[in-house]
């Protein structure tokens, strides 16, 4: 742990315009060129149109008019693949989910998780997964916020979340304000950058990793 | 022969009482090499009981069966590393195996293998035994301490604190039985261990159904008392492998290591000798008033010989259950061996059966007689013995406060109200 | 020893004043009465690399801290770079005693994504397959539950009878542990011939091995004190604390995902949500025991159900699900396993998370142990039933 | 029974007895001494089991084996393991960085020599008190005179009965009061 302390990784990656996320090929053709078949359906993927699919549609039930009446134009709800979610802006998050709670019977968070865009504007799409016992539904609420912004814990409302927000900022470094232990819980604690952002350097890290500390040139 | 050897094996007085140094000294190496060979057969047994408890086969391979396994653990042991911790208080750490093993040994000296089969007759045998062997916590608190970590330390405390509430519950058990050797003429009891076997040959019954139930709670008292006394399953709190890893003994390794393992497995054999001695009659063989007269003698007298005859005769139907391979050749002729051998001493406890037959002073009588009291009281240990191992196999480990718990709240006030009932019913009786 | 290392009683309260025992005053670290003992990562009772913390006064806990991670493989990055059909073997590697488990889970949700339906033959294999994997991971908790509480025998007894449920995985596609049975569409495999018949011996053979199980253990004085009012938790707190699973129907919760949100073709088979009243070690012991039951019934109605019919769906060879996002649960041996994935249209997963049991379970740790003692660390730690492999991912 | 005690005394008087008593004498003393002066609590805890073990050996050299027997149970195996239970549970650190004989040291080395000083005089002028022989041994075990003394014998009360029943009184409330203190504290 104290050893990878010491390497820097935060300055090239965090700054760097965000790179497609492409370390297998690159390792791939290093290798010799070899390409499997992913790796050409993958490049084909990027030129061809997208195949056609089922796509979301506006949600209409009695949750979604009670509190677009309440908020407005800061809740979308739609539906896909009969599962629901609600988008909404970051200012309601705690209001809402609280009113989920204790309003309609959402009463088991069942996971926080979040994805990374990095060509956004806000980059980050922070989802809770609810579900309620009574109802037997379950619910998605998501919200997007910009790099560096953060987002109010949820501890005070479920507290299954407690690890779940400690994993988010793990893995994507999206501070939640209030959270008793906002520190990471999966990886050491003097690892520099968050693993699942898309510009985060794999191979970088691994060949400057092994630079330092093994002072070879790195296999991979 | 010379004198003082034929002298002892007429005489019906321990070594020690004789004044007989010689003797005493003979005994005192007997013991110590039995004990020795006792735990290493015993750490056999226990591995392949406990395996076939566990439907497994346990150690195979060194020797036919494992039987090697014992002698193979104790040169691995020998040659291994000997670490002490860099925090460790180096002396207390090296001395407190040793107190452990002292404690454990030094018991052996009044503990009666029969009438004369001691090392001495300690006026207070069975204080001194109680005395010494409580002895034995101090090697466990001090390792705990000395290794300087923290499992160990807790594992000292939990188990000096469990060797000394015991000991409440079982002193009570004993003196409870003590008490029942004063019940004859003169009305004087006896603390000596070779007195109190007397006792129940005068009275005529094992003191375990002495004032039935009474001595028979006594005896289950002391019985679970002496588990917990020993640290075994399920009162293994001291070493609870799941939560304190190896308990006081974590930080010991090799020849240490085994030392503790040695004092245990001692421990065990001398608590299990005490129960014998005290309730189980001893070195008397099983109903010896109902069964009478010298043709029972003699049936009895022939057990020795017909247990080393069926131990042979397991070797043999051994030999002939291995697979017919060239690789199990070895092992087959060792087996073999191992029976011819067991079967050699079955025969010379015949020839000696046969010859003592006659009641007499004359010395084979004498020998056969010894013989018969070790053979009794050891197979009644061997009956303990077992029954750890059944414990270990079976029973889920007791919590530590629940372990107090029963200590003190259950097993106290049954063995002090079993002590006061056998004072009532001893003296309305007498 | 005991109270020199005020340091390291110092390093421990910094990490944990607040989030162990945010009721204690800081002063209480500096009381001559407390220990700081870690409990792991090389531990022989906490089934893996978990670390633990516990602050003890004596022997009693006042709180925990659980240190995890040491098994972290990155599982949701690696999701990134691989192609659906790549990723599949990798979620076996999560929980390793209910492989089947999870690659059931993960098949379904990206099913569900493509928008396609496993037949009926390959929805029957796959709950035999599942049920069969429920039972051996229960077994292997029930094993090593007991062992850690003191009692060596059952684990024994219970590795014997999970080698028999290996052994069908094993005829069935090759492997044992980490099985990789099923394919996005329904599984690859036809079954072997004469597979019926083993499961319904191993059905016959192992409905008395569990009777065997509880007859050592059940009506055990000494395993029903050393589990009975053992890390209690209530429904309410289990569902606050997202717990699920076995330990949240043993508090008195009927809910499990297989009759909440039927997958595969559980919604056609007749059986019971065992639950438990009291929410302690004992009843999750008793549910788990149950489950077993159920489990077996679910076997058996499956094998004697098993339709006849094609084993895959028509799913296409390069796998590229549209442009969309769902998330798709399983009632796994440890609890509710959820995968959410978004496609971005491409042949790989543009996020793949893994909503893991034991993660979440473990949280409840901390509620359960604290005031008890440090024995009773290890009895919860193993009632929880977690697998590092899915905690660390 | 008597008989055996007999034979004991006769048969085994006279082995070796001055080289054990110098043996365990001096044990005891130095073992005393290390008590005192050595720096760690649980050194000096060892020392001060093996100085009780050397008096128990005394008395055993007395033909009091009761005596040493309970010496053993009751010192060695009880109190001190009590001892090392606390010892276990403060900090010894702290021992160290304190001043060990603090101010008093004077006093205590005056009253020691004091009392030496008695002993020896007492062994001097009392010489004649002492037999230069061995005591008769009295027919009766050694823990049969104990008894005799606390119980009395044939139905007669024995000349310590009240004292004895006394201190195990106070012994008793010393316990409650022991476990009072404890329960007010938790």
């Amino acid at each position: 742990m104290a050893r990878t302390m010491a390497v820097n990784y935060g300055s090239q990656t965090m700054a760097e315009e965000i790179k497609p996320p492409v370390l297998l090929s690159s390792s791939a053709q290093k290798t010799g060129g070899e390409t499997s078949a992913a790796k050409a359906a993958s490049g084909k993927a990027a030129t061809a149109k997208n195949p056609e699919g089922p796509v979301p549609i506006p949600w209409a039930a009695p949750l979604v008019e009670k509190y677009r009446s309440q908020y407005g134009s800061g809740l979308e709800a739609q539906t896909y693949l009969g599962q629901n979610y609600v988008t909404v802006d970051s200012s309601l998050i705690p209001n809402f989910l609280r009113q989920l709670r204790d309003d309609e019977q959402f009463d088991y968070c069942v996971d926080i998780t979040a994805v990374h865009y990095p060509k956004r504007e806000k980059q980050f799409e922070v989802i809770w997964i609810l579900y309620s016992f009574a109802r037997n539904e379950r619910l998605r609420v998501k919200v997007h916020i910009a790099d560096g912004a953060s987002l109010p814990s949820s501890v005070s409302i479920w507290s299954s979340t407690n690890w779940l927000e400690r994993e988010v900022f793990d893995m994507f470094g999206i501070q939640f304000v209030g959270h008793p232990n906002m520190t990471r819980i999966l990886l050491p604690e003097g690892w520099k950058g968050h693993p699942l952002r898309k510009d985060y350097g794999i191979l970088q890290q691994d060949q400057e990793w092994v630079q330092i500390n093994l002072g070879i040139e790195s296999g991979q | 022969m010379p004198d003082f050897v034929t002298s002892y094996l007429g005489s019906t007085l321990t070594p020690g009482e004789a004044g007989n140094q010689f003797w005493a000294l003979v005994y005192v190496f007997v013991i110590f090499a039995g004990v020795s060979l006792a735990v290493m057969s015993m750490n056999w047994l226990e591995r392949k009981a406990l395996a076939h408890f566990q439907i497994r086969l346990g150690p195979m391979r060194t020797g036919p069966h494992g039987l090697l396994q014992p002698i193979a653990d104790a040169i691995k042991l020998l040659l291994k590393e000997d670490i002490i911790p860099a925090g460790a208080d180096r002396f207390v750490f090296w001395v407190a195996p040793l107190i452990g093993l002292l404690a454990a040994f030094t018991v052996y000296t009044v503990i009666p293998f029969g009438p004369s089969q001691a090392v001495s007759d300690m006026n207070i045998g069975i204080l001194f035994m109680l005395g010494v062997s409580s002895l034995g916590v101090l090697g466990v608190v001090v390792a705990g301490w000395a290794s300087n970590s923290n499992y160990p330390l807790i594992g000292a405390l939990r188990s000096s604190a469990q060797m000394v509430s015991y000991e409440v519950a079982m002193g009570l058990a004993v003196v409870s039985a003590i008490l029942m050797t004063s019940l004859n003429e003169t009305g004087t009891g006896t603390l000596s261990m070779i007195g109190i076997v007397r006792a129940q040959q005068e009275q005529g019954v094992w003191f375990i159904f002495k004032f039935f139930p009474l001595g028979l709670i006594a005896f289950i008292v002391f019985a679970i008392a002496m588990v917990a006394e020993t640290n075994r399953a399920p009162f293994d709190m001291a070493e609870a492998e799941s939560e304190l890893t190896a308990g006081y003994h974590t930080e010991y390794s090799g020849l240490r290591w085994s030392l503790f393992m040695l004092a245990e497995y001692a421990a065990m054999i001398s608590v299990s000798s005490i129960a014998v001695t005290l309730w189980l009659g001893g070195w008397m063989r099983p109903f010896s008033r109902l069964l009478r007269g010298s043709a029972w003698d003699l049936i009895f007298s022939l057990f020795p010989a017909v247990t080393f005859m069926g131990l042979a005769a397991v070797a043999f139907v051994g030999v002939v259950r291995m697979p017919r391979r060239s690789d199990f050749k070895v092992q087959k002729i060792g087996l073999a061996v191992f029976g011819w051998l067991l079967g050699f001493i079955a025969l010379m406890l015949l020839i000696i059966a046969i010859a003592g037959r006659s009641n007499g002073a004359a010395i084979p009588s004498t020998v056969n007689q010894s013989i018969g009291y070790i053979y009794w009281f050891l197979l009644k240990v061997a009956v303990f013995m077992y029954l750890f191992i059944w414990y270990r196999a079976t029973w889920p480990r007791y919590r530590f406060d629940q372990l107090m718990r029963v200590g003190w709240k259950v097993l106290l006030p049954i063995s002090l109200t079993v002590l006061v009932a056998t004072a009532i019913v001893g003296i309305l009786l007498s | 020893m005991t109270l020199s290392d005020e340091n390291a009683a110092n390093i421990v309260a910094g990490t944990t004043q607040d989030h162990v025992s945010g009721n204690d005053s800081p002063k209480t670290y500096l009381d001559s009465n407390e220990l700081i003992i870690n409990m792991g990562p090389q531990h022989p009772a906490t089934h893996g690399v978990l670390r633990v913390i516990l602050k003890l006064d004596g022997e009693r806990v006042l709180g925990t801290e659980c240190v995890i991670g040491y098994l972290h493989r990155g599982v949701e990055k690696i999701a990134e770079n691989r192609t659906y059909a790549m990723f599949n073997p990798y979620v076996d590697r999560m929980d390793y005693v209910a492989a089947v488990s999870n690659g059931l889970g993960y098949c379904e949700a990206v099913e569900k994504l493509l928008n396609v339906e496993a037949p009926a033959r390959a929805k029957y294999i796959r709950v035999i397959l599942a049920e069969l994997n429920r039972i051996a991971s229960h077994q292997l908790w029930l094993g090593t539950h007991a062992l850690d509480i003191g009692a060596m025998t059952p684990l024994f007894y219970t590795f014997r009878d999970r080698e028999e449920i290996l052994k069908i995985f094993e005829k069935y596609c090759g492997a044992r542990l980490t099985t990789h049975a099923f394919r996005i569409g329904g599984c690859l495999y036809e079954t072997y011939a004469g597979f019926e018949k083993e499961v319904k011996n191993f059905v016959k053979f192992v409905t008395p091995k569990i009777d065997e199980y509880e007859a050592l253990l059940t009506g055990n004085r000494i395993w029903m004190e050393r589990t009975k009012n053992v890390g209690v938790i209530s429904g309410p707190d289990c569902i606050a604390l997202g717990v699920t699973g076995p330990v949240l129907r043993a508090s008195g919760v009927q809910w499990d995902v297989r009759k909440a949100q039927p997958y595969a073709a559980y919604s056609e088979f007749e059986f019971e949500i065992p639950v438990g009243t009291t929410g302690d070690t004992y009843d999750r012991y008793l549910v788990r025991m149950s489950e077993m039951r159920q489990s077996l019934r679910i076997i058996e109605q499956a094998v004697n159900g098993l339709p006849e019919g094609p084993i895959m769906a028509k799913v296409p060879k390069v796998i590229k699900p549209p442009v969309g996002e769902i998330y798709h649960s399983i009632e796994s041996p440890k609890g509710e396993l959820g995968y959410f994935i978004v496609s971005d249209g491409t042949t790989q997963p543009y996020r793949l998370r893994v909503r893991p049991p034991s993660f979440v379970n473990l949280q409840a740790l901390d509620v359960m142990v604290r005031g008890l003692l440090v024995a009773d660390v290890v009895a919860v730690i193993g009632t929880i039933d977690i697998v590092l492999g899915e905690v660390d991912r | 029974m008597n008989s055996a005690i007999n034979a004991t005394n006769a048969t085994m008087a006279p082995v070796a007895t001055p080289y054990f008593f110098y043996g365990l004498a001096t044990l005891a003393i130095v073992s005393a001494f290390l008590v005192i002066t050595r720096r760690n609590v649980v050194h000096s805890a060892l020392a001060l089991i093996v100085t009780l073990l050397s008096v128990a050996g005394l008395y055993l050299m007395l033909y009091a084996p009761f005596v040493a027997g309970v010496q053993i149970i009751v010192y060695a195996g009880g109190v001190m393991v009590l001892f090392l239970f606390v010892i276990m549970l403060v900090n010894i650190d702290r021992s160290y960085k304190e001043k060990r004989f603090s101010g008093l040291w004077p006093i205590g080395l005056a009253a020691a020599s004091a009392l030496f000083t008695l002993f020896l005089f007492a062994f001097i002028k009392g010489r004649a008190l002492f037999p230069d022989r061995m005591m008769l041994l009295p027919e009766s075990s050694n823990t049969q005179q104990i008894a005799g003394l606390l119980y009395g014998d044939a139905g007669k009360m024995g000349q310590y009965t009240f004292a004895f029943e006394i201190a195990s009184l106070l012994l008793l409330v010393a316990i409650l009061a022991a476990v009072v203190m404890t329960k007010k504290r938790a």
